[in-house]
């Protein structure tokens, strides 16, 4: 991999910019609500803006790292501040930028211990943003694990319905996915005998196939459940359902991509012979995570348990196009994280904006919403819409790939993807249907629409996700060029 | 007879003692530990520690035999008598042993007296190649303003805060006595 | 591609327009009904002038037009954007772009008032965006798109009033179900392009022609296919969401059955009829189906009172029937013509039927046709006289267009050595005529006395107009009436031109006058039957199968189609797969994993145990330990 | 002899002295008495980093200074300043007893200080023993609760049976080899691979660190003093001890380093015993300090995983995090003391509230919680991945798994205390109002935490060259 | 001097194994008897076994002899001051609970 030294620390400015924030919102007042949400929407803005331009200005052509940075950090331990953008994470960084610039939006309205929120949220996006442009191992692991940790404060003081259990549960099993990812990662450091956490150092060495095989399992489990693996997904559907709506867009929206980006990149990446070795448990889990998410989604009345298992499933298609190892799957797979974060972001967006004038999320309760606010249901439903696969949206493309690759690679299981589309497609539908429409519910006939503003994140969202679904070549061409010489070094 | 006549040969006569201060050091040891008067535990420490100054006499060195009994059977068996006389009454009666405890005791001392005894029999003790018979107390003098004479102040200064420690600890406790 | 040709940037025009027309209106005049109808109509216009502009100058085309960009290139999937222009493509072209601003025309007065109807009107703009983009493909991937496109557009209209329940229910019915043939579809283009390497249409049209398909490969791709086609044009066993979308408004269902969803399907098959035709198993199976659906169809509309849904089993079975011709024509090596030109000329009597449906709904405010009898229905006399000039198309009468298309379909069934075909095809024209009549003797000869067969049946939509009481049809809504039955009466003397401008050459049969008595013979039996039962003077008004009760309650019951795919629905996905999973993820996947907690909490209690307050048992403890490990230590010395 | 070579010992020794003349006023001047304590051990803090880089060896070799003796040094010089920062408000230890409370302190400090750099036998008993016999008086000093004199005899006794068990030790290292000198042992013990009295000798000579640093089997008295003891001398215990203890376990455990895996098997043993134990255990505390004495526990074996490398890099890390260890619990104990200023012991949910009642406090709780489960970025997280690091490196992957799914199960109790602190409503709890020193403590800890943990290099070249010192 | 060295108080192991049972006899005081002092001189009993061994090994084995009695005379200082404070503590303990049976003191547990 061939690496362009940047000549402007862009990366390192995106990831700053939120821990910036942070350190400012510390010195405000509780009280300067206003202008705590404006330092946070700056911060976020920054990151925004620059994975805008990291998206934008990545050479196609010269393909490889860009915007490199690199520096030694502590020498003795062979580990590197060693960031840089390729065609696999500028997308999943661009999706940060929108996900976290919207998700300040959407909370815009919070009244409760504001300042603490967005502190915690902008150190949870730094994690984010470090994950997804680190190249050293430990950097990778640091920040992987300050992208899941905050999570607990989030979503047990904002949260709702058994948060305190939810978040709970949510943290401890992402930490023991964590404990299985230490040792894997660590086994790699220790056995390449060059004692460096340089991941494309350590992509030069040959592993014994027993290290690879063992580690590739452990992170493979470790990321695993973060991605939502089946069957360590129930950790999912019941922190979605407890965080608060800025933290379930962020966290469904981003940080599970966390954990299939970190397969990908960290797993698959140094450990080609025991993906090679594992694919077939990959594609089996994956596709079982599939139909399974789509089929217990259909028997949850609540909204966002709905969205959480919709979640398992479409994470089930990453997971399957990842586990076809070829460059459509990959690209698919790729895709269909970005498609999949902004489309999620959208849901929880719309779920929540609902569910702070309502407080229930119950979809025999609500109905007929559309009538009752238009706009918040139209944001639904195109996100509804959009996870039940329709062209036209980000995540088609994305579908299309890895559902096409898989039918080539396992064959079964691949048509078993494709058939669950259908429950996919009734599962979406049948939450619109209870939800939005019917007679509206007279005790809710009262609220108001979504205001311009608060509009305005959601419509970039599906901005950002029908001009990817009208002009998919945009991201696939970017994803491809890292996704070609990934391949081949598989 | 034979062992009789060997018993007044120096060498009898110095087995012969040397088996009357192990005997007094085992049983002094064993009454310090299960005698039920306090007291009596105090005197058989002292009997024990007169038997270990019997050892060290053995051992070459009058000298530490000496200080052992000064420090050990005048000093702290003193000490231990007067806490004795500032806790407990002697005259209250005695809760009965718990056989179980003892049994747990006896595993525990019984284990770990196997495996230092398995430990003593598996060593092959080497002397050391170059020996002096230097035993001379001007030596220990010597040493001790030497070698360790770190230790040698130190250890006046740990006397010390054992002491201010004792009186801070043990004056009036809590103001309430 | 080095200079841009003129038709396609109209076509790319006319997809431009339609997604802009779609999505100024969503985002920001949709509160305003009056721009919102103007962006689309003009909108609507302009397509509908490209497209005659493009008929009319490519008429003489011989080799088809391509235009292929990429779209999407992944490593080897490809999705390529383009368009195939030859005579098929360009016909349906004009018939949807023509059909589609009709409907939007009279939709003005139809849907006037309404408090969606800046949505409303989004929506037909992506339907027409969807349909176009699908007529015009080059490739199959494309068409894939428009046609998920399609589906997702019919499901935001049929459910467009969104607050009743059964309309809601259509919409998600329309769109799940023909998403279980889609995936039939998906799979077997995902098929072909891992063996075949390319879903370009021209190519695999030719690619079939030149037999470099085995037939291990072309025979599934071509049954995965017809999934697909099954889904979209209604037939057995997923026909069940057609009859149902009529919750829709009348012109939704209109453009419905006459040019757009259900005739995607079918528009499919003549797609790639060389394709399928190379398969004869794939087209026996079509000719199967079709043939259930034609009789199943027609059946249940004997016994239908909503005159919505007479013409919704009625578009079935002339799909069917469509599919028959097709499948005929491919068993025996003829041309797809038959089936196209049923197709071409059904749009127009189709709509026409249910336009006028909808003057009558939006008049009376009822579906039930024995309550528009009872209240005058035939006292509208434009709507009168052009629904019956487009019963008589459906029941086959001469001179209107349907006559000759299915006269052209039965020859093809003729052709077949097996005749039970073409009796079954008798059979159905027969039915046809019988309860397409039965509506029109029912509205002419009003029996207010007799209604009581149709409670039950709601009046479709209440709001909005229904106090108003109107006089007479608004001209917007009359125009396309008029037009429309100006189409099916002059159509079907187009046959020969259509023919040519299909196939390139015109094919001249010999009449076959048995086939032609019969089929006339059978078309004016079921109008006699219809009158014996509804029209004479002493007819009892009730159908003659009224006679065996268990049969008619079998198509009443809609031969229990909708109750099976409702158990299925309920007892097996829902019931066994759904609420099996969620108890496994309750009670096993997550229950494993809250048990894996709480056992560490519960060994951290017990573990908690070796604190003892007593100082000695703690001591004894580690004394053991130490000893443990010292022995350990020293046993392997 | 350079005065400067035994600077700081002779300075504590001093300081000692000074407060030792203040014990004998008739009245106590409490101010008084703190303030020159307080500025003694900043003179302390001074003149131990000024000595940071001295090296050499006095006493007839018994003493050896040099960097990796002058960083615990500092450390502990450190540790006695951040305590006596907090000890300003000694709710729980009788006015009359103030002076002597520094004075243990300091002769405490001055042990470990001796300790760290002893390099011979008996000097490193004494040193021991006299930092022990400090403490041992420090913990039933408290007043209150009838539970100091209690957690005070049990401390003492299985103390001395710890040491008990290391004089036992010492006298067979010093049979097997002759002489009491570290340096002359570390060659000899290579001529005792075959003679299983080097390897027993060595590990019963570790029972009395191993009781430092609260390892499995010899962690009973640690529950019971943190929570029996002053908050103040549990933080002392806490932090300046078990980094002093770490120190020496590391100059000992490199005497095992030539019996290779049959040495460190014990010790990967008591390392599992000892974190699984902690962390299982704490789980189910309420009391703050013992949970965090369960805590401790499990650090230790976490700890412990570096020393039993006995290579460079292990030796890096456990310097690294005894360190580490040291900012961390201080910062949590800093938290405990403000919360019950009245010295009282700290349940748990008496944290409700905190987020409200003090923000910086909560902070800094959260901070150094977070540090102790080993959440990034902060001291602890570097820390306990350079620790698996090394391990791993020197083959011990199963130690890792193990360790790493322990961290895991640390969360869950460290996450409590965040449950409690900040989520809980503070009920009729007034607002803490923290003075300006105390801010400033606070501040500059978080800063630690997250600095060295963010920057970790400077500490780890430094630990590097006092590693290659030891080893 | 063949004789000599087979004498029995003139091996090392004599003595050794006779420290250990002064050890353990000590071990088991401490762990069986409940009353504190007698706990302390339990202790002092194993101080007294390092001290023997100390001895011993000077005797037979080190190459200067002076350096066991030295520790040995250390140990001995060391564990007056330990007695000095354990009594001291013992003492309180006393106040405290009125008894020094070390079962009393069972407030810290779990």
């Amino acid at each position: 991999m061939t690496e362009h030294l940047a000549s402007f620390p862009v990366l390192s400015c995106m990831l700053l910019a939120p821990p910036l924030g942070l350190f400012v919102l510390l010195f405000l007042k509780e009280e300067q609500q206003f202008l705590i949400r404006v330092v946070s929407l700056v911060a976020a803005g920054i990151s925004f803006a620059l994975s805008i331009y990291t998206f934008a200005a990545y050479d196609q052509k010269l393909g490889g790292l860009q915007f490199v940075e690199k520096y030694e950090w502590v020498k003795t331990f062979g580990i590197t501040y060693f960031v840089g953008v390729e065609g696999m994470n500028a997308p999943l960084l661009l999706l940060t930028g929108i996900v976290i610039f919207t998700g300040v939006l959407t909370m815009w309205e919070l009244q409760d211990r504001v300042k603490e929120y967005f502190i915690f949220q902008l150190a949870l996006v730094t994690g984010v943003f470090g994950v997804f442009m680190s190249y050293d191992m430990f950097f990778f692991f640091l920040f992987y694990e300050i992208a899941v940790v905050p999570m607990y404060i989030l979503i047990l003081i904002w949260g709702s319905t058994r948060k305190i259990y939810a978040a709970m549960k949510l943290t401890l099993y992402l930490m023991a996915g964590s404990g299985l990812i230490i040792p894997g990662i660590l086994l790699l450091y220790a056995s390449s005998g060059i004692f460096t956490f340089d991941m494309v150092r350590l992509h030069a060495v040959q592993f014994a196939p027993w290290v690879q095989k063992l580690t590739f399992v452990m992170m493979y489990l470790g990321f695993g459940v973060l991605a939502g693996v089946w069957p360590f997904h129930t950790w999912s559907p019941v922190g979605h359902v407890a965080a608060p709506t800025a933290v379930s867009m962020l966290h469904a929206g981003v940080l599970m991509k966390l954990g299939s980006f970190a397969i990908l990149r960290v797993a698959m990446y140094l450990c080609p012979q025991g993906f090679q070795y594992w694919a077939q448990l990959m594609g089996l889990l994956a596709a079982t995570g599939i139909v399974y998410g789509v089929f217990v989604g259909l028997a949850q009345t609540d909204l966002k348990y709905v969205i959480g298992y919709s979640s398992v499933s479409h994470m089930g298609i990453v997971g399957l196009g990842l586990a076809t190892g070829t460059v459509d799957g990959l690209n698919g797979a790729v895709f269909q994280m970005f498609a999949h974060g902004v489309m999620t972001a959208l849901f929880f967006s719309a779920v929540g904006f609902i569910y702070d004038r309502t407080h229930t999320r119950d979809i025999h309760e609500l109905g007929g919403f559309s009538k009752i606010m238009p706009v918040a249901s139209a944001f639904f439903i195109t996100a509804a819409l959009c996870g039940a696969g329709v062209p036209g949206m980000a995540s088609f493309w994305a579908e299309l790939l890895v559902l096409v690759a898989a039918v080539k690679v396992f064959t079964v299981r691949g048509l078993f993807a494709i058939a669950a589309l259908v429950i996919g497609a009734l599962f979406a539908l049948r939450v619109v249907q209870n939800t939005f429409f019917n007679e509206p519910n007279p005790k809710f006939i009262h609220y108001e629409d979504v205001s311009p503003f608060l509009g305005l994140p959601r419509m970039i969202l599906i901005g950002f996700m029908i001009f990817f679904g009208i002009f998919p070549q945009v991201m696939v061409g970017l994803i491809k060029t890292s996704i070609i010489p990934f391949i081949q070094g598989l | 007879m034979n062992w009789l006549i060997s018993l007044i040969t120096p060498v009898g006569l110095a087995s012969g003692a040397f088996i009357m201060v192990v005997a007094m050091t085992l049983l002094g040891a064993l009454i310090a530990v299960a005698a039920r008067n306090i007291f009596h535990n105090v005197l058989g420490l002292a009997l024990c520690l007169i038997g270990v100054a019997g050892l060290f006499l053995y051992l070459n060195s009058p000298f530490v035999a000496l200080m052992e009994i000064l420090i050990y059977v005048g000093a702290i068996c003193i000490a231990i008598c007067f806490a004795i006389m500032l806790s407990a009454p002697m005259y209250l009666p005695l809760p009965p042993r718990h056989p179980l405890k003892i049994l747990g005791a006896l595993a525990g001392a019984g284990l770990v007296f196997a495996f230092l005894a398995l430990l003593t029999k598996k060593t092959t003790w080497a002397a050391a190649s170059v020996r002096s018979d230097d035993w001379s107390i001007t030596t220990i003098g010597h040493y001790l303003l030497t070698d360790y004479v770190l230790i040698f102040e130190v250890i006046s200064l740990l006397l010390v805060v054992a002491m201010l420690g004792a009186v801070v600890t043990a004056r009036g406790g809590r103001g309430s006595s | 591609m080095g200079s841009v040709n003129p038709f396609f940037l109209g076509c790319t025009l006319s997809l431009v327009l339609s997604l802009s027309a779609f999505g100024l209106i969503m985002i920001f005049t949709w509160r305003r009904p009056k721009l919102s109808l103007a962006i689309s109509l003009t909108v609507s216009t302009i397509c509908l002038i490209i497209a005659w502009l493009t008929f009319i100058k490519l008429s003489a085309l011989k080799e088809p037009l391509i235009l292929s960009v990429d779209w999407m290139m992944s490593d080897q999937i490809r999705v390529p954007f383009g368009f195939l222009l030859d005579p098929t493509s360009l016909l349906m072209f004009v018939i949807v772009a023509t059909i589609s601003w009709l409907i939007q025309l009279y939709s003005i007065g139809y849907m006037a008032g309404d408090s969606g109807f800046g949505r409303y009107y989004a929506f037909l703009s992506l339907f027409a965006l969807s349909m176009l983009g699908l007529v015009i493909s080059s490739g199959l991937l494309q068409l894939y798109i428009c046609w998920e496109l399609v589906g997702l557009s019919s499901y935001l209209l049929i459910g467009f009033w969104y607050e009743k329940f059964s309309a809601s229910e259509a919409g998600k019915k329309a769109f799940v179900v023909t998403r279980f043939g889609d995936i039939g579809f998906f799979m077997g283009l995902a098929f072909l392009v891992l063996n075949f390497g390319t879903l370009d249409i021209h190519s695999i049209n030719s690619a079939a022609m030149s037999k470099a398909f085995p037939a291990w490969l072309l025979t599934p791709a071509a049954l995965l296919i017809f999934c697909g086609i099954m889904g979209k044009s209604a037939q057995f066993p997923i026909h069940v969401w057609l009859p149902d979308a009529m919750e829709g408004p009348t012109p939704v269902s209109a453009l419905l059955h006459s040019a757009t969803m259900v005739a995607a399907g079918m528009y499919l098959l003549t797609r790639l009829f060389p394709f399928f035709s190379c398969s004869p198993t794939a087209m026996t199976v079509i000719l199967t189906i079709c043939t259930i659906t034609l009789l199943l169809s027609s059946t249940i509309g004997m016994v239908a009172t909503d005159i919505k849904q007479v013409w919704a089993y009625s578009t079935i079975s002339q799909l069917g029937f469509m599919g028959m011709g097709l499948a005929a024509a491919g068993l025996t090596g003829g041309y797809l013509f038959a089936g196209f030109y049923h197709l071409t000329t059904h749009a127009g009597f189709k709509a026409l039927l249910f336009l006028c449906a909808g003057v009558f709904i939006h008049h009376f405010h009822t579906n039930d046709f024995f309550v528009m009898s009872a209240k005058g229905g035939r006292r509208l006399l434009i709507p009168m006289v052009t629904v019956t000039i487009g019963a008589l198309a459906l029941a086959g009468i001469f001179p209107f267009s349907g006559f000759f298309s299915k006269e052209a379909i039965l020859a093809e069934l003729w052709n077949l050595p097996n005749k039970m075909w073409l009796g079954l095809g008798l059979l159905g024209a027969f039915l046809t005529a019988y309860y397409t009549f039965r509506v029109i003797f029912v509205l002419l000869f009003p029996r207010p006395q007799a209604v009581g067969g149709g409670h039950g049946v709601e009046e479709e939509h209440g709001h909005g107009h229904g106090q108003e009481e109107e006089h007479g049809v608004p001209w917007v809504m009359a125009v396309p009436l008029i037009i429309l039955a100006g189409f099916t009466c002059v159509l079907g003397f187009l046959q020969a031109p259509i023919q040519k401008f299909l196939l390139g050459e015109v094919h001249h049969h010999a009449p076959n006058y048995v086939l032609l008595v019969s089929a006339v013979g059978c078309a004016l039996g079921g109008i006699g039957m219809a009158w014996l039962d509804w029209g004479a003077k002493g007819a009892k008004w009730e159908g003659f199968i009224r006679k065996v009760p268990v049969v008619e309650n079998f198509f009443i019951q809609k031969w229990y189609m909708d109750h099976f795919w409702r158990w299925f629905l309920n007892t097996v996905i829902y019931g066994l797969f759904s609420r099996t999973f969620t108890y496994n993820d309750r009670r096993v996947v997550d229950g494993g994993v809250d048990a894996v907690a709480f056992g560490t909490i519960g060994s951290g209690r017990l573990l908690s145990f070796i604190q003892t307050a007593f100082l000695q048992l703690n001591l004894l403890f580690m004394v053991l330990v130490l000893g443990g490990i010292g022995i350990y230590l020293l046993m392997g010395r | 002899m350079n005065m400067m070579l035994f600077g700081p010992e002779l300075y504590f020794l001093g300081m000692a002295l000074v407060l030792f003349f203040l014990s004998l006023q008739r009245r106590v001047r409490v101010e008084q008495t703190y303030y020159v304590a307080l500025w003694l051990s900043v003179g302390g803090v001074v003149l131990a980093g000024w000595c940071l880089f001295q090296e050499g060896e006095l006493f007839f070799k018994a003493y050896k200074v040099d960097l990796f003796s002058q960083i615990f040094k500092a450390a502990l010089a450190v540790g006695l300043f951040l305590v006596l920062m907090i000890s300003r408000n000694l709710a729980h230890v009788e006015e009359r007893c103030h002076p002597e409370f520094y004075l243990f302190l300091t002769t405490c400090t001055l042990g470990m200080m001796m300790l760290v750099s002893s390099v011979e036998l008996l000097t490193i008993y004494v040193s021991l023993e006299l930092s022990s016999y400090s403490l041992y008086i420090l913990v039933p000093l408290r007043r209150g609760d009838d539970i100091d004199t209690e957690a005070g005899i049990k401390y003492l006794f299985i103390g001395a049976v710890s040491s008990g068990f290391m004089l036992f030790g010492l006298s067979y290292i010093f049979g097997a080899t002759h002489t009491t000198y570290l340096a002359e042992i570390m060659p000899k013990m290579g001529q005792l691979i075959q003679n299983p009295i080097g390897v027993v000798g060595l590990l019963l000579a570790l029972a009395g660190f191993f009781f430092k640093v609260s390892v499995f089997p010899f962690h009973f008295w640690a529950p019971d003093v943190y929570q029996g003891a002053a908050n103040q001398v549990t933080t002392f215990i806490a932090t300046a001890s078990k980094a002093a203890a770490v120190a020496m376990l590391l100059r000992f455990a490199a005497l095992g380093a030539s019996f290779g895996y049959s040495f460190a098997e014990a010790l990967v043993v008591l390392s599992i015993a000892s974190m699984t134990l902690g962390n299982l255990v704490a789980i189910i505390q309420k009391d703050f300090k013992r949970m965090l004495a369960y805590s401790s526990i499990a650090h230790a074996g976490y700890i412990l995983m570096g020393v039993l490398t006995m290579k460079e890099a292990g030796y890096i890390s456990a310097i690294y995090y005894a360190l580490a260890y040291l900012f961390m619990n201080f910062s949590v104990f800093l938290v405990i003391h403000e919360v019950a200023s009245d010295g009282r012991d700290l349940k748990i949910p008496e944290l409700a509230g905190l987020w409200y009642r003090s923000p910086l406090l909560t902070m800094t709780l959260i901070l150094g919680i977070f540090a102790l489960a080993g959440v990034p970025p902060s001291i602890g997280f570097t820390g306990k991945l350079l620790l698996f690091t090394s391990a791993m490196s020197s083959g011990y992957f199963w130690l890792v798994l193990i360790g790493a799914v322990n961290g895991t199960i640390s969360l869950y109790f460290y996450l409590r205390v965040v449950y409690h602190a900040y989520f809980l409503e503070p009920g009729p709890r007034p607002k803490i109002h923290l003075s300006w020193p105390s801010r400033l403590l606070n501040y500059g800890v978080c800063g630690i935490i997250i600095g060295f943990g963010v920057f970790p290099d400077r500490i780890v070249e430094l630990a590097k060259v006092a590693a290659r010192l030891v080893l | 001097m063949e004789s000599a060295r087979m004498l029995v108080f003139n091996q090392l192991e004599t003595y050794l194994y006779l420290a250990l049972m002064l050890f353990a006899i000590g071990l088991y005081g401490v762990l069986a008897r409940r009353n504190l002092i007698a706990v302390l001189i339990s202790v002092e009993l194993i101080l007294n076994a390092a001290s023997i061994n100390f001895m011993a090994f000077n005797r037979f084995l080190a190459p200067t002899p002076a350096v066991g009695q030295v520790i040995t005379l250390f140990i001995m200082a060391v564990a007056a001051a330990e007695a000095a404070i354990a009594l001291s503590i013992i003492v309180a303990v006393y106040r405290k609970l009125r008894s020094v049976n070390i079962e009393q003191a069972t407030e810290l547990r779990g």
